[in-house]
């Protein structure tokens, strides 16, 4: 991309924002005092991870920081003028003209209850002065232009019946409908799928070429890459380090942002580090220590290359709903797969896919309509409720919201004693039946998973995200399983912590010899954490094989969609 | 739905946001709601801490007399102190309020259970069954009741605690349904837990816990239900000091002696609000806490 | 999906509503009858006006006969399911006739008051739950508050104390029902206050989630103001559950006329259903319950409509 | 069976012979006394009557036949004879009437030209209909029914001249046949189905039905032709009023309130406090027409323990502070009485020395009657059995006042060591605790004309029940002498033989204890201040507006 800036004055520009909430705010600001201008038709990406004050940024550029804010800044102007202390009215007027928004999920940014026609023709009604037949016109045309094909009935129907992408369409529609010299787009494809980001990506940059100046805010360097002229770092209220995208993404200044990039996993070798070498940090730590080069680590135990044996089989599965209406839905059409002793199977996929499916029925937690799941060559899935039971220690789970995998009702210590004692359950409260061989256990698990024992205590609803994985990564740990099931285990994290368990991932793999197998919609990780892969669609195995060779020299044209749609570095 | 099920549910709303809803922190009025509730419960356990004199004793001769430093509340038409009465009548509209709602909540649990464990079959039976119950509003079915067993406290209360009973089973059903489906119970299930284990060490727990917070808010609108009949002259008969039997009695004498009404019926409103507002408190602190 | 799959299938989810009204219909009455089994005493001779009044044997017969009280149970129940399906509700004891076209007189004034304090109480609930979101914490607190007290009003307390401040102290208002309006004010009033105190609260809940919802976000965003923020936006999400509970508030009100139109004497429903169980006179309310059942059911199939209608979500699954 | 609403009560009256009616319309605390007959009557309006009492089930007061009957019967239905204020009878239907010399047979001569509002001519046949349809068992008449138990046949003497014969003289007949439940109605009405004529009855009356509401009202409207005011009517000539609408308030505070606000011209069973304000008020006038026949009274139940000792019925008489609690729920509306008849009843013994407070004394009798002990209640005990008076009390028959009264008595008694058990219950039970005779003590006002009502209430032959299943003795009274007394006194014409012996039989019932006097039946009336010319029947203190107008 280039860095040609449009003429006249930056669609924004601010300096030295600083703004807080409630009666300690001014104390500890959210945002501290940052600068930066985007200029029309440039397209300037604020990358941060959760907490580092992105979403505030983007709100207070709308006065719309929140009743209880204190924003102040030396500069703040849209589109050339001053909208400092500007009444309500007066940025009323502003909005949706001089700068619009586009929010993360069209599902519940659009109101479900209205035709996005409507939606879209809002500021039309509110900014201009234009007729009902005019607006519509208007709307037809703007769905046109963000490539909603038969604009015609798309305007009728509600959020709830448009697809992911087609609703992003809408929203980005309604967004820019007065042409506003600004458009902020916030996460505005971290809902979606790979395939669709692309898409909508690429209609971003179109309006950027168009002259519209975008700011992107994301907590991906790899998605901003593709459409972003330059790069801020947000951290924690300050921008740590701001520059050309092309330079900040190869020749990162602030460990921030190489913590930041070192954490892609995209085109990352299989066992190569993405995390700082530490005591596994709690959380993205506030003192980011220092950067240890990656480096590939030490080849896995011998079991790697050794003669491979099936852990876990599945032989023709087949899952069929029937949706409230009656119709019938196949969730998974004949799915096979061999999870090979001490490697990783990686399932990737789209929403839809079935890939969940897939591992509820690997977990035998649903009743497959045909064939069957076999572990360590017994049968799994076929096998009576008592047999199952006997054979679950062999397989632990990782969730995707571990919050929610969690009794709501009990602490670290009880639900990893619950998990290491066995029947510990049956009696009451896990204190009741304290063995201190269970406390041991548990303690180590704790180590295992890098958490300090100072968590025992802690309800999860208290940890952070990082916090609550690891914790679930114990609890699967605590039957000594031969082999782990993780459901997108990462996907609702950042990706500094998301690199953080993948790497813990990998070490425990490393150190127990464990097989995994690892669901995600996420080519990167897949990639990078998997010996095979199976890539799925519509409920079917579209393309099997050495995670290699399938991401080296993809056969079918679905696997090559997706890969020529994941967002990479590197020009 | 019933009115149980819509002042359950406000509790579960969903977490406070800055700029609409002032921080979920022990308000005032829970402050005050606990203190009448003190209030309540000496007073129904001992009367005579809060009211020295006899709810019962006749004074012919002071009777009709406006609030007053010697008669707080005033005299009813015979004289009674109604501040007297009004405290002593506590003991029984709290009997009355909590036995009703322990009946509701009994009725409701086993019929809750049923639908929420054995399965679709007897789920859709009992879901049908309450539905026939909701199809007789609560006072019609108390009165339906009470067609059949005859006035009187004790079917006033049964009365209650039947009318409240669907709302709690649909409830507890609704909990157990979602406790059942949560990924936790899924989780135990993977940790090759046995149901019987799942059911005791998670299932249960998370689907009684509310039921204390639903018992209080329950207590409330029973007293208000069984007052409302003693009022109709089908429950509680004077010159017992019940709330809704002092109330009735008392509004013949509107036009001249408002205070004999007045008093009772505040009672009963400020128990009920007490209650809701006890109710959603602890709701809350279960939730976010 | 397919278009036609949906016609057909919505279809067919209106027939098994349809079915599941008449299922519970068949089950209330089947209950009442064997409920009313329970009474004691001998049925016959509380037709003859009660106990107390010493009959005669063959009058005892007589009636017996007549209303088949000498038949086996089932064939007494089947003969009652026949005359229902055929409106026949019996007669009453203390009154001296039919129940159904007794009732059915009743059943209009009746309905007037609870449409009447269901609209009325909308109009509360909606006002006090826009105006105390409407920012700050005392509004908010305030309007919490009063719902919480509204809530907890006791029909026949409120009652009393609008007559004494409306009749009696400013003799605004008359104290029963007139044929005019003025004469609805204060029932209506009545039923529907502390139902504003229930529908207040779930309004405000709801008014709340949507207005911290990002779809509101992006319409401020788009230059929304405050106002078409509430009523373009989330005016309507405050509404749903609202409507949804109008099923329960039909019997709530039912349960309150009971209570109202004996304190405002107006003739009604549920003064001639406390009367007859007073009375205990079987038939009548036996036939009050059986009615109020199909108009709850009658009302929970059009809150079903009336939902579809104001939620499309519910119509695309 | 015959309901009667909260708050109203004396459901069953009959009504029978002699004594004045002290219809005295105390116009207290009224500033409109200037007197309103100076002002000429205006015709048109419509009166607005709010009744305390249930809405009666048939229009029809043959059938059955209760005072809510009574109350609305009188505007649209007329009787043979009537009253006037000093208890004479005077002609009303009939201008004259001849007893036979043996007493057995009566010829009433009609008066003429009377047409029902139907049409139908008032004739001998018509009354012959009339006597028939109340003696027909289909028709379920009680009071009339009873009334008429002597009458044996009637005979049309001439077209306007009916004989009435009787099975043995009845010097009360003109009294029953005075009374609205034995009112005359349209013979071609008459033959009408039942509930026809239930809800539409024609009569001869100054206001005809015109449509009946359920539950809610009964519009009469004038009737134009009328021509048959009784003796005592201020005028001739149709009624001034154009309607009046009849409505059902049961709740007494909304009653009275609907007075205040205009909304109601016209309510009846007033209670104490509202009377009080009344009378404060200048804007509503109190028409007190207290009930002839017995006295309120509470009747102690001598066929069983406790009460079986005459000593036990007077402890617990001399332990019951009536007097305090009349004063204090009564507020000055009712006059305590010590009598078994109504202070309206010429014949009266009032015996005031009989009926004091004296706990002292009532202590005493307890323990010469053996009940000496007390347990931890404080009540007194006999061979373990606690003294216990089992008291039902009819929520239809006693208006609040008298419940608060029981109340009190409850109260007071107990510091002499009686528990009463007061249970309030709807009437049906209420009936059937008295057909269980499950009961020690109970107030049953009784409404009937003249002393013959002691016969009803104290004669042994009425413990047994009659046909319909009610029995008037509740305090079982079964004294030989008293029957002797009563009957012999039910016969003779002699008004001093007959004064003589209703003396001596009330005193043996007071002095026997049976009955604990409380006072008058009360019959408030409250009227607004532009109600003129209203006022009770002299007959049963039923209102009547056909002198009434509208200023």
């Amino acid at each position: 991309m280039s860095d040609e800036t449009g003429t006249g004055a930056p669609a924004v520009r601010v300096r030295n924002l600083v703004v807080g909430f409630g009666p300690g705010g001014d104390a500890d600001p959210v945002l501290n005092g940052i600068s930066f201008e985007v200029a029309p038709g440039e397209c300037l990406a604020i990358v941060g991870e959760s907490g580092s004050g992105k979403s505030v940024t983007a709100r207070s550029l709308l006065g719309l920081a929140g009743e209880n804010a204190r924003v102040s800044a030396d500069e703040l102007s849209l589109a050339g003028s001053d909208v400092r202390g500007l009444t309500e009215q007066h940025w009323r007027r502003r909005r949706g003209r001089d700068v619009g928004l586009v929010l993360q999920d069209a599902l519940v940014s659009l109101d479900p209850l209205r035709p996005v026609g409507r939606e879209i023709a809002d500021s039309l009604r509110l900014h201009t002065d234009l007729g009902a037949a005019a607006r519509h016109a208007r709307v037809l045309e703007l769905l046109d232009r963000v490539g909603l094909p038969d604009a015609a009935t798309e305007v009728r129907k509600r959020a709830g019946e448009l697809s992911g992408g087609q609703r992003q369409r809408a929203l980005i529609a309604a967004a820019i409908a007065l042409d506003p010299p600004l458009l902020i787009a916030d996460e505005p494809t971290t809902a979606l799928d790979v395939t669709v980001q692309a898409q909508i990506l690429e209609l971003l940059a179109s309006l950027k070429r168009a002259g519209t100046g975008i700011l992107l805010i994301s907590h991906d360097l790899a998605v901003v890459g593709r459409i972003a002229d330059r790069i801020a770092v947000l951290h924690e209220g300050r921008i740590v380090e701001q520059g050309p995208a092309h330079e900040m993404l190869t020749r990162p200044d602030h460990p921030v942002t190489r913590q930041m990039l070192a954490a892609i996993p995209v085109d990352k070798p299989r066992g190569l580090r993405l995390s700082v070498r530490a005591a596994a940090p709690v959380s993205p730590s506030r003192s980011s220590p220092a950067l240890t080069s990656p480096g590939l680590a030490s080849p896995g135990p011998a079991g790697r290359d050794a003669p491979r044996h099936t852990v876990l089989e599945a032989v023709g599965l087949v899952k069929r709903f029937t949706r409230p209406g009656g119709a019938e839905q196949l969730a998974v059409d004949g799915v096979s797969f061999r999870l090979a002793r001490g490697t990783t199977l990686g399932i990737v996929g789209e929403s839809g896919s079935g890939k969940t499916t897939t591992a509820r029925l690997a977990l035998a937690l649903t009743r497959p309509d045909a064939g069957e799941v076999r572990l360590l060559g017994q049968a799994f899935s076929a096998a009576s409720a008592k047999q199952r039971r006997l054979l679950r220690p062999g397989l632990g789970a990782v969730y995707q919201d571990a919050l929610s995998s969690f009794d709501p009702r009990l602490s670290v210590e009880q639900v990893l004693r619950d998990a290491v004692g066995g029947g510990a359950g049956r009696t009451g409260r896990g204190g009741a039946s304290v063995s201190t061989a269970d406390r041991r256990r548990v303690l180590q698990l704790l180590d295992a998973v890098g958490l300090s024992q100072g968590l025992l205590g802690r309800r999860p609803r208290s940890l952070s995200g990082g916090q609550r994985q690891r914790v679930s990564i114990a609890r699967a740990l605590a039957s000594e399983p031969q082999i782990l099931i993780c459901d997108e285990p990462v996907s609702s994290l950042d990706v500094t912590v998301q690199a953080q368990v993948l790497d813990l991932l990998d070490e425990l793999q490393r150190d127990r010899g464990l097989s995994l197998l690892f669901i995600s919609h996420d080519l990167g990780v897949i990639q990078h954490v998997s010996d095979q892969v199976a890539v799925m669609r519509g409920g079917r195995i579209v393309e099997a094989g050495d995670a290699a060779r399938v991401f080296a020299a993809p056969e079918h044209p679905y696997t090559q969609d997706l890969l020529g749609a994941v967002p990479r570095i590197g020009f | 739905m019933s009115d149980l099920e819509i002042q359950a549910g406000l509790g579960r709303s969903p977490r406070a946001n800055r700029q609409h809803r002032p921080p979920r922190r022990f308000g005032v009025a829970e402050a005050l709601a606990g203190l009448f509730t003190i209030f309540l419960v000496t007073a129904a356990l001992f009367p005579a801490l809060v009211a020295p004199g006899d709810p019962l004793g006749i004074d012919p001769l002071s009777a009709f007399q406006s609030p007053s430093p010697a008669h707080w509340f005033g005299t009813d038409e015979s004289g009674r102190d109604i501040y007297t009465r009004v405290s002593h009548g506590t003991g029984s509209s709290l009997l009355i309020g909590t036995v009703a709602t322990l009946i509701g909540l009994g009725l409701g649990l086993v019929l809750g259970t049923l639908a929420g464990m054995l399965g679709p079959i007897v789920d859709f039976t009992v879901n049908r069954f309450l539905e026939v119950l909701f199809a007789f509003p609560g006072l019609l079915l108390a009165l339906l009741f009470i067609l059949i067993f005859g006035p009187g406290v004790a079917t006033a209360t049964v009365a209650v605690g039947l009318a409240t009973a669907p709302g709690y089973a649909r409830i507890i059903r609704g909990q157990l349904l979602s406790v059942r489906s949560s990924a936790f119970v899924e989780a135990a299930t993977v940790l090759g837990r046995s149901p019987g284990q799942i059911l005791v060490r998670h299932i249960l727990p998370n689907t009684l816990a509310p039921l204390f917070v639903l018992g209080t808010l329950g207590i409330g609108q029973a007293i208000v239900w069984a007052s409302a009949l003693s009022y109709l002259g089908l429950g509680a008969a004077p010159p017992a000091a019940e709330w809704g039997a002092m109330l009735s009695a008392g509004r013949t004498y509107i036009g001249s002696a408002w205070w004999m009404s007045f008093f009772p019926g505040l009672f009963i409103v400020l128990t009920a609000v007490s209650a809701t507002a006890l109710g959603r408190g602890i709701e809350r602190r279960l939730r976010h806490a | 999906m397919a278009e036609v799959g949906r016609g057909t299938r919505v279809f067919r989810g209106a027939l098994a509503r349809l079915g599941g009204a008449l299922f519970v219909l068949w089950m209330v009455a089947t209950l009442t009858f064997f409920a009313i089994r329970l009474i004691p005493g001998d049925p016959a001779e509380a037709i003859l006006g009660g106990p107390g009044s010493q009959t005669s044997p063959e009058a005892l017969a007589a009636v017996r006969a007549e209303y088949g009280l000498d038949q086996p149970v089932l064939v007494q129940y089947l003969a009652q399911l026949a005359r229902l399906a055929t409106g026949d509700l019996g007669r009453s004891y203390s009154l001296n006739q039919d129940v159904a076209p007794l009732l059915i007189g009743q059943l209009g004034g009746t309905l007037l008051l609870a449409v009447l304090a269901l609209g009325v109480a909308w109009l509360l609930a909606l006002g006090l739950a826009t105006w105390s979101t409407r920012g700050g914490r005392v509004a908010w607190s305030v309007g919490s508050g009063l719902e919480i007290v509204a809530a907890a009003l006791p029909h026949f307390w409120l009652a009393t104390a609008l007559i004494v401040l409306f009749s009696v102290w400013l003799g605004w208002l008359p104290p029963i029902s007139t044929p005019g309006v003025a004469g609805l004010v204060l029932p209506v009033l009545t039923l529907a206050v502390p139902l504003a105190g229930f529908l207040g609260q779930i309004m405000r809940e709801s008014l709340l989630t949507a207005l911290e919802s990002p779809f509101v976000l992006s319409a401020r965003a788009r230059g929304e103001s405050e106002r078409g923020v509430r009523w373009v936006h989330s005016i309507r999400h405050a509404a749903l559950p609202a409507i949804s509970l109008s099923g329960w508030a039909f019997g709530s009100l039912i349960s309150g006329a009971v209570v109202v139109e004996t304190i405002f004497a107006r003739p009604g429903l549920g003064r001639t259903l406390l009367n007859a169980v007073t009375v205990r006179d079987v038939p009548v309310v036996v036939g009050a319950v059986l009615i109020v059942a199909v108009g709850y059911i009658l009302m929970t199939l059009l809150t079903d409509l009336a939902q579809r209608i104001a939620d499309p979500r519910l119509r695309t699954r | 069976m015959h309901l009667s609403g909260y708050p109203h009560r004396a459901s069953r009256t009959l009504t029978g012979l002699v004594g004045l009616v002290a219809t005295g319309i105390l116009l207290t605390g009224c500033t409109t006394a200037e007197s309103p007959e100076a002002t000429e009557p205006i015709t048109g309006g419509t009166l607005t009557y709010a009744s305390g009492d249930a809405e009666p089930t048939c229009l029809d007061p043959h059938v059955g036949g209760n005072y809510p009957q009574a109350l609305v019967g009188s505007q649209y239905l007329e009787s043979l004879v009537s009253r006037d204020a000093d208890g004479a009878i005077i002609p009303w239907l009939a201008d004259s009437w001849t007893e036979s010399a043996d007493g057995l047979a009566w010829d009433f001569t009609l008066a003429a030209d009377v047409n029902f509002t139907d049409g139908t001519p008032l004739d001998a046949a018509a009354v012959q209909a009339n006597i028939a349809h109340l003696q027909d068992p289909e028709t379920g008449s009680s009071t009339g029914y009873l009334a008429l138990a002597k009458v044996t046949g009637t005979e049309a003497v001439s077209a306007n001249v009916v004989r009435l014969r009787l099975s043995e003289p009845d010097s009360a007949l003109l009294e029953s046949l005075s009374q609205p439940w034995l009112a005359i109605e349209s013979p071609t009405a008459l033959a009408r189905s039942q509930d026809e004529n239930c809800a539409s009855p024609v009569g001869t009356g100054p206001f005809q039905v015109e449509k009946w509401v359920q539950q809610d009202s009964i519009t009469l409207v004038r009737n134009e032709n009328y021509n048959s005011p009784p003796e005592d009517a201020a005028h001739t000539g149709p009624a001034y009023l154009d309607s009046i609408v009849w409505r059902f308030i049961p709740d007494s505070a909304s009653r009275y309130a609907a007075l205040q606000s205009g909304d109601a011209d016209v309510i009846d069973n007033a209670q104490p406090d509202t009377i009080v304000q009344a009378e404060a008020s200048d804007t509503i006038v109190h028409l007190d027409a207290p009930r002839p026949g017995a006295s309120n009274r509470i009747e102690l139940n001598s066929g069983r323990a406790p009460f079986d000792d005459p000593l036990v019925r007077e402890a617990f008489i001399r332990s019951a502070n009536v007097d305090d609690a009349v004063t204090s729920l009564f507020q000055g509306t009712a006059e305590r009485s010590y009598s078994a008849l109504s202070s309206a009843e010429p014949l009266a013994v009032s015996a005031p020395d009989l009926f004091g407070y004296d706990p002292e004394a009532a202590s005493d009798l307890l323990d010469s009657a053996g009940w000496t002990e007390r347990d931890s209640g404080g009540y007194r005990v006999k061979d373990g059995e606690r003294l216990t008076v089992e008291f039902p009390v009819s929520t239809n028959q006693s208006i609040p006042a008298e419940q608060s009264l029981f109340e009190q008595i409850q109260a007071t008694a107990k510091e002499t060591g009686f528990e009463v058990v007061l249970s309030p219950m709807d009437l049906s039970s209420w009936y059937t605790a008295l057909g269980e005779s499950n009961y020690d003590a109970v107030s049953a006002p009784y409404t009937k004309v003249g002393p013959d009502v002691l016969r009803i209430l104290f004669h042994s032959d009425g413990i047994t029940p009659a046909p319909s299943g009610y029995f008037a003795n509740h305090a079982q009274v079964d004294d030989p002498a008293i029957d002797a007394l009563l009957t012999q006194a039910g016969r003779v014409t002699d008004a001093d033989t007959r004064a003589a012996l209703y003396t001596d039989a009330q005193n043996t019932v007071l002095e026997g204890f049976y009955i604990l006097p409380l006072f008058d039946q009360q019959n408030h009336y409250l009227l607004g201040s532009d109600v003129v010319g209203a006022r009770a029947l002299p007959t049963v203190s039923t209102p009547t507006f056909y002198d009434a107008w509208l200023k």
